[in-house]
């Protein structure tokens, strides 16, 4: 148990509220496995309830009455508007910009917000196999914004990726090409990093409640830049570990 | 034209060693049945295609049936890492897998392009990703109009596709609904098709979203309720959840994988090699 | 987002002089209310866009609605010639109209690739036709992989496309069933949507082959029972074969046709003008 | 009149069941509005009851219980195994080869099988604007072979067409670069023509009953060449004739 969790949470629940909160009612929200399902679900069971799930397999506005195991389940299906093929998925509506939020977790960052998730050492004889790129580099191309989801730690955080899965800023922050913003949020355990508005350089901008800045400097495997007015996160309400623990159970809610 | 046939005679008659074969199905409708039956016959040297590994490749590539992999996300979804494409990719054991990847964008594409009959399918993605550097399957075209650089992908036109769904008609004529992928694209862009399905009945109902593949693009059709597990068939079960769960465990160590394929039937390639190689 | 309005509110607010207006529906569900509403408010300077001009656009060009006409095939289907149509091409009446001439399968990709919001799109078809002097609309692109050329077109991207549907639900979602065409595309493709429907109900039925377009990427529903006569709404009406018929007579004649827009209290661009000039 | 007709047939007719005899039992023939419609449905109702017809409109194995008025009709949509969207008519199944048999029309054809249907004159100034291409440029290119149904006349059989709309083969009967087999058989109210072996040139290779080659050759705008040994159609049968009747009359039968 790290230092700021307490009985009540502890740094997984706050990396999910905290990127919960950052969806805004009517956003359409390209959600993926792990955090990004419990952060969208989180937000659409709180202040975001018509925030528009679409998952990558199809479900268009899906209104899951349990927390999904997977973007396969039948219950996306049943409860969506529309279920598309995954090609129509990607072309018509990730690729075509239609996506305003986009989640992407990360196995290595760098400060630019490129994002790896292939391989771990060289491509052709990998040290370790990574699930590879899935819906990522489209999305991180073309959602509106991005919202990268992952564990702050000197390994994940690193100077330079093995390998460029989905693009951030480009490898010095400036060779960025696509139609969507990038990633404008890095949600951690220790607070949240923001693109630096001149250089791109992700900046930590906001501390979790009892975590200090150097605690986030030893988590970072670069010079961590800090914003000079750093702010402070409000903990998890008890609204938001409610819906949080109830989802985590699997219960379901009326949709 | 397809009546029912037993699945051992459309494997038999229509997946060959060597082949390119796609088993396709996103999360639900995995033809987990076809693919047993594909590693019972002892099939070799297979360059397997899927968005998705999943469960089901992970059983093939432990087995030992596959050479090459095609794929875009290849994760245990919501529980892990597949432990034995980890293991033929990082240890080479039963041997080396090649592999290709893609983004999904990019393989989705590369069935629609393989569907069409055309050699390779545009896309927005891909840029600046070190996945560009596979050449041979991801490169660049430029707008003839507006002189814009896009990416473009090769087609995939696998040998043999095959699929799992709800209904067969009596005509042979194939139904499937819920999440169904890209599994349209998948069936032509083959050129052969084996479906497995739950039932087979007079009339199909009607269902929103559901794909129809004519019996005509077909090779074979077999009657497999349950074909899907551990996945699920929408209107027919749901998606064990534990068995994925499970599955961590027995694929990550490589007696228990031989034991499970044991109690199973399924020939391995190892199984008379050291498992702790 | 889309509560039902208004037709006239819908025109009024998201269709204007000079725009880019698509009207999509092939044989089945031609929104023929909503393109007379456009000629009864008096747009002028359409670029209008269309697989089959059909009625619709014949009745558009005669009262003088469009400058250009981007389309694949301009028959009265089963019946003969355009006159409406041919007779601006031909005669300039009521003025000169601009051609922008696909084939079915260059102008559903042109769709396709506006729907994606890509440059354009890639098909195998065009080569060695005239149609491929329209450079500016076709083109080729060479396969990076295989060295094969193929034939491009470039992206529609409508300021406007209207649809004629079945049905919306309460939140303004749309579903439309039977030949849905290329309006999935054309919806899609544009920077704005107005769907015209024959009900509004409270949840969609089961339909094979449904296209449902959720409200977010819809501008405005408005409910128009019957809004696709002479055209049919599967499920409502049966297609008007003997309006059809009549037409022929009718756009054969400048006299006739100025006569049917007065009667049916549609503005002629021309109506003050000597019929036969 | 023309001389071949008699009372119980004209040269309509017989044009339209020599169309339909070249569909074999199982072929996939895609059927456009007119003459190829007729012909089609005709085959299906005599001796090809298992002929696959499929719609530009996205009705695959349509069964249309009554003679389709247009391309669009409900009975297709509502007869048929599976409808698909227009994109996915042209792209996975007439692009991808899927047709064993395209019918096609022409307002005007030259010796090499390259058809007009898009203007007579200059296609910026036209004197007459015909309907366009619709979908036969691509049926032309990849339909495994191409029936082209059209009355002969020398204003319609020319030295050169006005406007190449789809290709036959090509400007010196050389140039065809599809995959499809091309205009293998030009069925005409006077007999048939097919393209020679060697050359591609079309070549009167059967006469309608009472059509005489002199009157095929006063039909054609160019020098006709005729088949050393020239065959004779068959005069439609009782059978055809009915079910031709009965089709022109829209009468329902079981599909």
């Amino acid at each position: 148990m790290r230092k700021q969790d307490t009985a009540e949470w502890n740094s997984a629940d706050m990396m999910n509220v905290a990127a919960a909160r950052e969806l805004r009612d009517g956003d359409v929200c390209l959600v993926g496995v792990g955090p990004p399902n419990l952060a969208a679900n989180l937000a659409r069971r709180t202040h975001a309830p018509n925030c528009r799930l679409v998952y990558e397999s199809g479900a268009i506005d899906a209104k899951p009455r349990r927390l999904p195991l997977s973007i396969g389940d039948d219950d996306l299906a049943a409860t969506a508007t529309a279920v598309v093929s995954v090609p129509e998925m990607f072309n018509y509506w990730v690729g075509a910009g239609r996506i305003d939020v986009g989640f992407l977790g990360a196995a290595q960052i760098d400060r630019f917000g490129n994002i790896n998730t292939t391989v771990i050492g060289e491509h052709s004889d990998p040290k370790t196999r990574l699930p590879g790129a899935g819906g990522a580099p489209e999305i991180a191309a073309a959602a509106g914004r991005v919202i990268v989801i992952v564990k702050q730690s000197p390994r994940t955080f690193v100077e330079q990726v093995d390998f460029v899965t989905s693009v951030g800023y480009g490898p010095s922050g400036r060779e960025r090409q696509a139609p969507g913003a990038g990633p404008t949020l890095v949600i951690t355990d220790h607070g949240v990093l923001e693109p630096d508005p001149q250089t791109n350089e992700l900046t930590l901008t906001r501390l979790h409640p009892g975590v200090t800045v150097e605690q986030a400097r030893e988590a970072t495997g670069w010079p961590l830049k800090v914003a000079d007015s750093i702010k402070s996160v409000e903990p998890p309400s008890e609204v938001e570990l409610t819906a949080l623990h109830r989802l985590r159970n699997r219960e379901a809610v009326d949709a | 034209m397809p009546s029912p046939v037993p699945l051992s005679e459309a494997i038999a008659a229509h997946v060959h060693d060597g082949d390119t074969v796609a088993l396709e199905g996103f999360t639900h409708l995995i033809p987990f049945a076809a693919a047993h039956e594909i590693a019972r016959q002892g099939r070799r040297h297979l360059t397997l295609v899927r968005m998705t590994p999943d469960l089901v490749y992970d059983q093939l590539i432990g087995l030992g049936v596959a050479d090459e992999l095609v794929f875009s996300y290849g994760g245990n979804p919501g529980v892990g890492s597949l432990h034995r494409l980890r293991d033929a990719v990082e240890k080479h054991w039963p041997h080396r897998l090649v592999v290709h990847e893609h983004s999904h964008a990019g393989l989705a594409n590369a069935y629609v392009a393989g569907a069409a009959r055309l050699p390779f399918a545009v896309l927005r993605g891909y840029r600046g990703t070190d996945l560009e550097e596979q050449r041979d399957i991801i490169s660049r075209v430029t707008c003839p109009f507006t002189g814009e650089e896009l990416a473009a992908v090769k087609a995939v036109n696998p040998d043999v596709t095959v699929i799992h769904a709800q209904l067969a008609d009596r005509d042979g004529n194939v139904m499937l609904w819920g999440i169904t992928g890209v599994q349209r694209e998948a069936v032509l862009a083959a050129e052969r098709a084996i479906v497995t399905v739950e039932e087979v009945v007079d009339e199909f109902p009607e269902h929103t979203g559901a794909v129809i593949l004519p019996n005509w693009v077909l090779s074979a059709v077999s009657v497999v309720p349950g074909g899907a597990w551990p996945s699920y068939a929408a209107g027919y079960s749901v998606r064990d959840n534990d068995f994925y769960q499970q599955w961590d465990a027995i694929s990550r160590d490589r007696t228990a994988f031989l034991q499970w394929a044991k109690d199973n039937g399924l020939p391995a390639a190892q199984e008379e090699v050291t498992a702790h190689a």
